[in-house]
Formats: C-alpha cells, structure tokens, sequence
C-alpha cells in the first residue's frame, strides 16, 4: 500500500470531504494561500477550493471558534484551525460553553457539526505557550467528542468522520506526527469513533498509549520483546468516546495496564482511563496501575529540560518492567 | 417618530410590543409566586429595540441573544407559550425544559438561541453571518447585547471580522445603561458605544431606543445594506431596564430621578400616543388589542402551568446528536 | 464558639487580610459597593477599604485576570472575583497560561500572588452557563493551586493562606455553600494548603469529597451509621497540593474507597483520587474505586433534570452499599 | 526628525539600535549553524520602537513583551549576555533556560517578561499600570504588540479599562504591516490602528516608526501624560520586519518591491545618515560605535556558547514559588 504522511494524510481528508460537500469549509489564521496552516496541512487547499472556502483569519481565536459555531449551526460544516493547542485557551468559553452546550441547551433542536483542529504535544523546543498537551480539558466537557489519531491512517479516516458527523470535535494533532508516514489506501474510508485499535498485540502488559506516544510504546513493546516481555499497545484513537471495553478487555487478557500519555501527569488523560480501570477491572488486574505522562511542570525551552519532562521510551519500559 | 408604515404593520409593531411587555409583567408574578425556578431578566422597558429591529426581519433571517432574552423571542416570532413553558421548566417548552429564561432558542424562525456568557452571542451571530455569505443567500443576522457586553473581547473580535468580510450582520447594542449595578459611566470613557464602531470600518449609530420608529428606521436602513451585501452596521439603542436587573434586585443603584424619568419615555405609552395622536387607532381598537394580548398571555400562561415538567431521565438525552 | 456563613466567613478573610497587608486588593465585576458581588461576599468591603482597593470591573474576564497578574508581578496582592465559575472560560488563557506559567517560564525571577476566587456548582437551576464544576480544569495546570473550602472554618482558613501566599491560587467556592453555618474561632488561624482534614472517622470504607458534596457525605455516613455502616469522610480541602497521605492512609484503614465530587464524571477530580489511589495503594483496597459524580452532561435548567444529576445522598449511599 | 537631545542621548539611542541589530544578525547566523533551539522572531528592521519608546523609561517603568521580544529586551536595558544565552538555552540566561526567545524578562530593570500568545501581554501590562496607581508611585508600564494582536479581544479589554482608571499605561502597537503570512488590509478594515483609540477615549497617534526621532518624541508626550496621571495612550508605529516571520519563513507573501521600500527606509541607515548631516556624530564616531557594539555581541555569543546547559533535572523546579 502506498505511504502517505500524517500531515498529506489529513490534508487528503480535508480535500475530499471539501470535495464531497459544498458546505465544508476551513478557517484558521494562516490556513490559506500565503502560508498553508503554520504546520502546512491545508497546503494548496486555498488554491484549489478559493479563499472564501480556506478562510484566512484575523489573530482572534475566540471569534474564530465563535464563526465556526455560528456557521455549524445554520447549515455548514466549518473546520476550524487553532495554530497551537495551547492558543484553545483563548477559545475555552466558545469551545465548551457553547458549541459543546448548544445542543443540549436548546433541548436537540439544533446539530453543531464542526471540527477544531489543533497540534499539541512537547519536542521542538518552542516552550511552555506553544507545547502543551491539553486534551483532558476537553474530555471532561460533555458534548465534545475528542479525537487522537497516532498514524497517517487514523488521521484521515478519523478527520472524515469528525467532518460527516452531527456533534462538535476536538481534534489533537501532535507536532511530530505531521511529518511521520504509515500506509493509507487510496480508496475512500473511515475510521469509527469510539473503536479502539490495537496497535501490537501481546500478552504480559497492557499499554495505552495516543498520539506521539504510540509510536514510543511500539518502540518500548520491541524491545521489551527482546527481553521477553510482551506487550499489548491499545491506542483508543478516540477520548471521547472512549473504547472503555477495549481497555478492559486487554487488561483481563494480560492483568496490568500502564497507561502512557504526553499531557501532565495530575488530572490528566491516563487519570480517567486509570479511574475506568479502577471502577470496572480491578479484580483482573495483577499489580498496580501505573501512569507514564509528563510530570506536572509547564514545558520548558531548553533541549536538556524538555526532554526531561517528556515521557520516552525507557520510562515505559521502567514503568513495565515495574509491574511483571 | 415618522409614521410612514402601513397601518396593519403599525398594530403588529404595537402588539408585540404588548406581549412582550404583559409577558414580562406576568413571569414577574409568577416569580414572586414562586413559580419560575432559577432567575430572570426582564425585557420590559427595552420593547421597542427588539421589536424595532425584528419588525424588519424575515423568518429566515437570524438572530442570536442575550441572558435578557424574552423579547427578542418574542418580536422574533416565537410561540408565546413555549417561551413560557420554557421559563417554567416544562417538557413542552422550546428547550424541553433543558434551557430556562437564560437559553432559549426556536431554530424554526432563526432564532438561535440565548447564551448566558455575556458577549458570547455576537461571535456565533458573525458565524451566521459567514454562513450567509458562503451560502450565497440574501439573509441576514442580527445580534443584540448590552452595553456591558461591548467590553467584552468577543465584541472587538467579533465586528472586526464581520468588517473586514463585509457580512451581513446588524450588531443591536442595547444599552440600557447598567450592567448589573455597574453604570456605563463606570466602565467605558466614551458616551456612544455606537463610535466604536470606528474601530472597524463601519457605519455606528445611536438611536433613541425607546422610540420603537426609530429603532425600525436604523434597522431597515442596516438590514438593507446588509442584504445588499455591503456588511455589518452597529445600531446602539438608548434605553432602559423598568425593573432590577434579575430576580428581586431593587436596582437601589439607579437614581430615583433617573428611574423616573425614563419610566416616563416609556415606549409603549409613547408609541400609543403617537398612534392614537396620528388617528392611527381609537381608543377602542388599542382596548381591544390590549385585551387580545392579554388573552394571549393568559392562554401562554395556562398552557405553561399545565404542562408537565420533563421526566428526571431525560437529563441524558440530547448530549449528542 | 460562635458560627457564622461561610460567606461571612470569607468576607472576614478578606477583610482582615485588606486591614493587615495594604498591598491586597480586590477587583470583579460588581465587586464594590453598588452590588457587593453577586453572592455579597464582598459586601461592605467598598465602604471599609475604597473603590479603588475594592475595585467594580467592566464585562472583561480576560483583562480581569491579566490585570491581576500584571498587579501581582509588580507588588501587590490581588484577590480576583470571577462572578461564576463557568466564567472562567474566558479567562483561561490568562490563568493558565499566565498567570500559572510566569513563575516557571522566567526561571523563578518573579511571584505570582495572586488569588481567583470563583463560585461552581448547581442546584439553583441556573442552568448550563451557570452551574457547572470545573475544579479538575485547573487541577491539571501545574503552578497553580487549587482550594476547595467544604465548611466557613476552611474557607476563612485557606482564603487567608490563599492571601498570603506566593502563587497563583484558584479558589473554588460553591453557591449552596454560602448561607451554611459553622464555628469560626474569633482569634487569627490559617488552614494550611495540602493538609487533609478527616471530617468524619469511620472504619469500613472511605469516601472523599469537597465543596459541598461534603455535606451530602456526611449526611450519607450519619443515615449509614444507622445502619450499621461506619464511614470515613475525608475533605482534601485543596486538590492541588492534593494530601494523597491522608486519601491513602484512610484507604489502608478501610479497604474501600468512594470518590464524591460534583463536576462531571469523565477526566473530573475524582478520576485523580482514583488513579492515585490505584497507583499507589492498590493492594489496600478490599473492593473496586467508585465514583460518584454528575453524569457527563450539561446542566439542565429544570429542576427535576437538574436534580437527576446532582449526586445525592443516596447515590452516595448506593455506592457505600455496593462496596461493603 | 529634529534633533533637540544631548549627543549623549543620540548616541546612546544609535548604541541601542545598533545593538538590536547586530544582535539580531548574530541569533539569524547562530540559528543557520542549528546553534539556536525551536525557533526565532528577529526584531531587525523595527528597532526604532523599542529605543524610541524605552529611551523614555527609567529603570523603574515597565514594559511587557511579545514574542518578537529580543529588542524590547535590549532597549529596556538587559545584559546581551545573558539574553543570548537564555536564547541558547543555557543557565545562564535570564530565565535559566527555561523560556527561551518567545519567554525572556528581567525583572531588575521592569522587563515583566515576553509572552508568547500574541495579545496575552496587554492586560498585563494592564495589571502593572494598576499597580502603580495603586502604590501611588510615578512609574509608567509601556506594552509593546503587533497589529495582529490589535484584533485580540485583549486588546479591546485592556485598553478599555486602562482608559476608564486612567492608568499609565502606553499602549505601542509595532504595525509592521504582517502578522505571519496575513497582511493587514485582510484582517482590518481601517488603515490605523491608532484610530481605535477613539473607541476607548484616549488620544492616538500615528508615527513613522522607522523614525526613532519620532518614535521618541511620542513615546516622550505619551509618557508624561501618564505620570501626570493623565492616563494612557496609544501609539502606532509604522514599521517592517527584514526578515520572514520567524525560523527559516522566506516571506515570499511580501511583494519584492514592498520589502525594497521599507529597507530603503531602514531606521538604523536614516538615524545614522542624520547624525552624519547634522555633524552630530563624525564617520570615525561611527565606526568606533559599530566596533565596540560589535565587540559586545561578540562577547555575548562567547558567553552564552561557553555557559552550561541547565542539568535535566531542573526542569521540576520553580513550578512553585
Ligand atoms: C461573561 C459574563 N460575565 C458576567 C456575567 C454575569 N452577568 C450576567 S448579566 C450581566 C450584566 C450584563 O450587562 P449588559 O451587557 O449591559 O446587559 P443587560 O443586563 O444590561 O441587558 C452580568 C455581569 C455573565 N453572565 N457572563
Ligand atoms: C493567540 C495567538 N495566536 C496565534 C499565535 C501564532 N502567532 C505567533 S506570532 C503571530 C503573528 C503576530 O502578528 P503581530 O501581532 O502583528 O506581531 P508580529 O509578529 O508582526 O511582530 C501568530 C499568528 C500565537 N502565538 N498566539
Ligand atoms: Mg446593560
Ligand atoms: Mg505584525
């Protein structure tokens, strides 16, 4: 199968569903001719679909998640763009106050079919504004869905879902995924929220990882095979939903789950998916659960520092070699 | 306060003035009874800007709203008696009982909904807006907030990009000079929030917003542009809140005089006088509207209190579409 | 000893904090003298210090706390008022981005005393933009702390702590828990930030809560009590620093663990506890963790919606039956 | 351009601007050699801002900073050393690598530190102007940001309630005509930026931002308003970047003939051409001031390449105070 990367891949979802449906259209700073998205996602789109369908904005991200809101609800489907995902606080009360809320508020009247865009994550040394990783925020917002695709493929047949959908998403990129390339069939499909994929199979420990920090379980799950250990990597792809029986399923399969993603360690993701585990499996689990995220500090500039805080491969390793 | 407008139209502007006025005045009693969970903000004394505007609008047209939400339902178009059953919590209101006074919304008549978060409304009514534009069609979307809320970022962000995309919004600023007990004096150097309008590029204009002629002229003049595609105009309306500014607030904030005085330009009582003045109406046929508005509201009334309450699970349903 | 509202309660705090430290100083929307804040915590302040220590603020969340960030780098100590919690939204960017971050991201040079004091909770039927709890929000920003006073005592305690502080503070109050009385010594206390105070000793199973899910817990222990069921109730009174030794301690002693707070289920406050509880103290435990929490959705207006997802008594109650 | 100033002052601003710039050219060719982490916003081009308006401050005013924050920095008064290395990431920059070039302050000399999301720095600098009035000093806070922070809705808050406590705060707008790839004309549909000052009450002004002469002389009037008391203002300065937004960005969204014009106007070139025609300052005066500031960069650079990285283990700290 051919090889795409993460960023041509997401840029493949957007031009078909553009090219499917009229009332698709995209908006962001710099998402259109003169740059192309600061992460080059919407590259060419502006020049194929116009600049009234690949909307460059003013720097306003609160209006800008306002306009897409406003737009999902009267008959398009906007795709918004936040540069970083950090930059999402600035758009907190339009996001979950009102585009999470509408549907439910007005009692189901209206659909609010809109997707955010925005890259999280830590690694090119841009510091504490523009490296977080925040998607516990938007977890814990009822009406949201939260999309975490971890390859080129999910990456596209999740945005195409997130695009034909009714509700609102939040979708995380991740600033390192964009240039990383995986296998993406030419013919159209889509990938299902709520569907956890497991991303290696295996029988010792359970791994669920998102995002970047996939492909570092997959890196720690080759080596600890190396040593005899085996690991099963569950990538739930989508937060909200949750594939919740997913995770237990391979957690009854292999009695200990480490759960590792890149977001500070308190009240983040892997607390919720460990609180699940808690509450649902405890009885199948063999040893403690353990949580490999970042420790709760902002991200700083400096190589050493970052690297320091953000999770890696020899502190999934430790944490497995912890629990069998 | 010219009376160009036909006669019929003349009545239709005079008696939704009236419900909402008499609306208003009956969730009053209806609160002191006890009646009406959570808090209100009442419309009365502001009739005249939503039913100004509104008067130019088409049921296809939009409009977004405010914490203060009642009247512009009304002049919208809404069903007086699932607003009502709205405020009190009934299945059969618009919102399923999910919303109250605060989030009511009838996306049958392009009403699209209250939000509680000052200034919140004015980005989504842009989104309309672009929604309009990129549809291609010729309706347009207008947006009322307070004075209070004309501080607020969403303000600012939210006319500028309206501006620069030419879309058709009308951004109806009501100011009715308090925010709460924060006069306008208090929290904004300028007298006109209608000179912000500077700021973008776009006509501002203030008008007497108790004269309900008035306020229909700006609209007609901004709805035309708007629809003619040459973007957004901001209309400020001076007026003013009759009672406190939600649930028992005595607005002990305002000076008497002051409270006095704008009782006294009073829209409706000033609206009747220029219809009856012009021979426009006799008394009688202003008692008869009366009465009908009444009955309606009675009507409203009973239907709302009749109505069931929404049973406890259905808390869960509509998350999701 | 005498007992006074929590509100007074708070109020007190501010004022002899205003009367010791004239650096300290207050801003919010009506705030001041013509309303007194929206729940008249801050009644009769404007009279004692001035309108310009006890400052009314226009619409604008945003600059509210960015203003008193700035205030807070360059000498003084302002204690923000956001009018609702739901608010906050809009001033994220400002709190965590920030306010939390400019400590770290200028390597120490600077403090950041600065307290937000703001109301969650539902039960009123204010519905969706009015109600909501969104402590686990501001949990997951490090540099920051968050308190959650349960009783007057604790508030006036952690509020002057909050004061005198050196970081940013997120003060979460309750609306329901303004009129409530309680003993307030007359003579100057503090209540320490990270301490957990056991509110109830009991033997069979823990329950930990804040705000006012307190209340609803120990009126779950004494119904259970009753019947034979002896509970521990534990108040953390800030989630951040949050006193895993106490949840732990009392987890050893029971066994059993129930986790009550008021936000939303999904990535909430107790999905925390919980995880922490499963890290760290797994093999205590006698029985799965539960949570009680609102189901993720938002809030309704009407009442009966609105309480089917307030956690009650008895949901408490039901889940202490469950585990024992 | 008039030139009223000691020489020592002249000089001294020519130092500035020529320390911005060199600088700057060192960081480009540092970050060429993938000496320089993440990314950079060179200053160079729009020098006579920063000096300008910092020519004015004493050690105790304030200034809050942007991303593109290096020459605030260097005109406010900070050591070049210990910028370079915080730019290097090392520890022995002002904030021991942990904030890099978007995060730099020194609190010793009132640089309350560089944010990163653009417009974030204007209530702050909000905050500071409120601090002084509280304190009752004669401090003033200067806010530095771009046009494209002028569509924040911080910037519509901020100078809202600057204006309504008459604080003294100078709100300078550096309009160097793009915000990334986004020129201003698409994004704002008025020419000055300054005119929005008419929306808050307070004067605004235009000035030739390639002018440090003109530069200082508004930023002077600016800042004596604000020490009166008399509250804040808004100054634009009309300016242009030399260089692409930020890493290796080619600009190519700039017409060629654009960047010709504005570096054909190039304030440090204009500065250093009136100080020759004025005989202010004698070729041989130049070159000796190129040589020393050149001398000073390069010290810096050793400096900041020969400091230590911070140990990993650092990062767990200063999370708390
Ligand atoms: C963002 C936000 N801040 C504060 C509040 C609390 N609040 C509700 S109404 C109101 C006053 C609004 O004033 P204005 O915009 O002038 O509208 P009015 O009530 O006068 O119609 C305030 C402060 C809120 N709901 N949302
Ligand atoms: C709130 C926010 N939105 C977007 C960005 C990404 N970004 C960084 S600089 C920039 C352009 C800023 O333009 P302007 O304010 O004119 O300053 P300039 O870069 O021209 O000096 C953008 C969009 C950001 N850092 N913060
Ligand atoms: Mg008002
Ligand atoms: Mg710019």
């Amino acid at each position: 199968m051919r090889k795409i990367s993460y960023r041509e891949a997401l840029r493949e979802a957007l031009r078909e569903e553009m090219r499917r449906d009229p009332t698709v259209f995209l908006l962001g700073e710099d998402v259109g001719r003169y740059w192309g998205g600061a992460f080059k996602v919407t590259e060419g789109l502006a020049e194929e679909f116009g600049d009234e369908r690949v909307r460059d904005t003013p720097i306003s991200e609160s209006a800008i998640i306002g306009a897409a809101v406003g737009a999902a609800i009267t008959g398009m489907r906007p795709v918004a763009e936040i540069m970083f995902g950090d930059l999402t606080a600035l758009a907190m009360d339009q996001i979950a106050n009102q585009a999470a809320k509408i549907h439910y508020m007005f009692g189901g009247q209206v659909k609010v079919p809109l997707v955010i865009r925005t890259p999280f994550g830590a690694g090119v040394n841009i510091a504490a504004h523009h490296s977080q990783s925040l998607e516990a925020w938007f977890m814990h917002v009822p009406g949201l869905y939260v999309a975490v695709p971890s390859t080129p493929y999910d990456a596209k047949g999740l945005l195409k879902t997130a695009i034909r959908g009714s509700n609102p998403v939040f979708f995380c990129e991740h600033k390192l995924l964009y240039p990383i390339e995986g296998e993406v069939p030419e013919e159209e499909y889509m990938v299902p929220f709520g569907i956890a994929d497991i991303k290696r199979e295996g029988a010792d420990v359970t791994v669920v990882a998102t995002l970047y920090m996939v492909h570092k379980a997959l890196n720690a799950a080759e080596e600890l095979e190396g040593e005899g250990i085996s690991v099963e990597v569950v990538d739930p792809r989508t937060l909200a939903p949750l594939d919740k029986q997913a995770i237990i399923k391979s957690v009854k399969k292999t009695g200990r789950i480490i759960i590792v993603n890149e977001d500070c360690k308190t009240a983040g993701v892997s607390a919720e998916i460990a609180a699940v585990v808690a509450e649902e499996a405890i009885d199948y689990l063999d040893a403690p659960i353990k949580r490999v995220a970042e420790p709760d500090t902002p991200i700083p500039f400096s190589p050493p520092l970052e690297q320091y805080v953000i999770p890696d491969e020899k502190a999934i390793i430790n944490a497995v070699k912890e629990v069998v | 306060m010219t009376l160009t407008l036909t006669k019929e139209k003349l009545v239709e502007i005079y008696m939704k003035m009236l419900e909402i006025r008499f609306f208003e005045e009956k969730v009053f009693e209806l609160y002191a009874q006890n009646l009406v969970p959570g808090t209100i903000h009442l419309y009365a004394g502001e009739e005249a800007v939503a039913v100004g505007v509104c008067g130019n609008l088409r049921k296809d047209d939009y409009i977004t709203s405010t914490h203060r939400g009642h009247g512009h339902c009304i002049a919208k178009g809404a069903e007086l008696k699932r607003v009502m059953a709205e405020i009190l919590g009934k299945k059969t209101g618009y919102c399923k009982g999910k919303g109250g006074s605060m989030h009511i919304a009838d996306f049958s008549i392009g009403m699209l909904g209250a939000t509680a978060v000052v200034g919140a409304g004015i980005p989504i009514a842009v989104g309309a807006g672009l929604s309009i534009k990129l549809r291609d069609t010729d309706q347009v979307a207008a947006c009322f907030f307070g004075e209070g809320a004309s501080n607020q970022g969403t303000f600012h962000e939210s006319i500028n990009m309206a501006a620069i995309w030419k879309l058709p919004v009308i951004f109806v600023c009501e100011n009715n000079l308090y925010a709460m007990g924060t006069r306008q004096s208090r929290v904004m150097a300028i007298k006109n929030v209608a000179d912000r309008a500077t700021a973008y590029g776009i006509p501002g204009e203030v008008v007497d917003g108790n004269d309900v002629l008035a306020v229909y002229e700006a609209a007609q003049k901004a709805v035309e542009t708007a629809r003619k595609g040459e973007g957004p105009t901001l209309i400020e309306c001076k007026t003013y809140r009759h009672k406190g500014h939600s649930r028992i607030d005595l607005a002990k904030y305002r000076p008497k005089e002051e409270v006095e005085e704008w009782l006294a330009k009073d829209p409706i009582k000033r609206f009747k006088e220029k219809l009856l003045q012009t021979n426009t109406l006799v008394e009688a046929e202003i008692q008869q509207i009366e009465k009908e508005v009444s009955a309606e509201i009675e009507e409203a009334v009973k239907f709302a209190m009749e109505s069931p309450y929404p049973a406890p699970e259905e808390a869960s349903e509509d998350v999701y579409a």
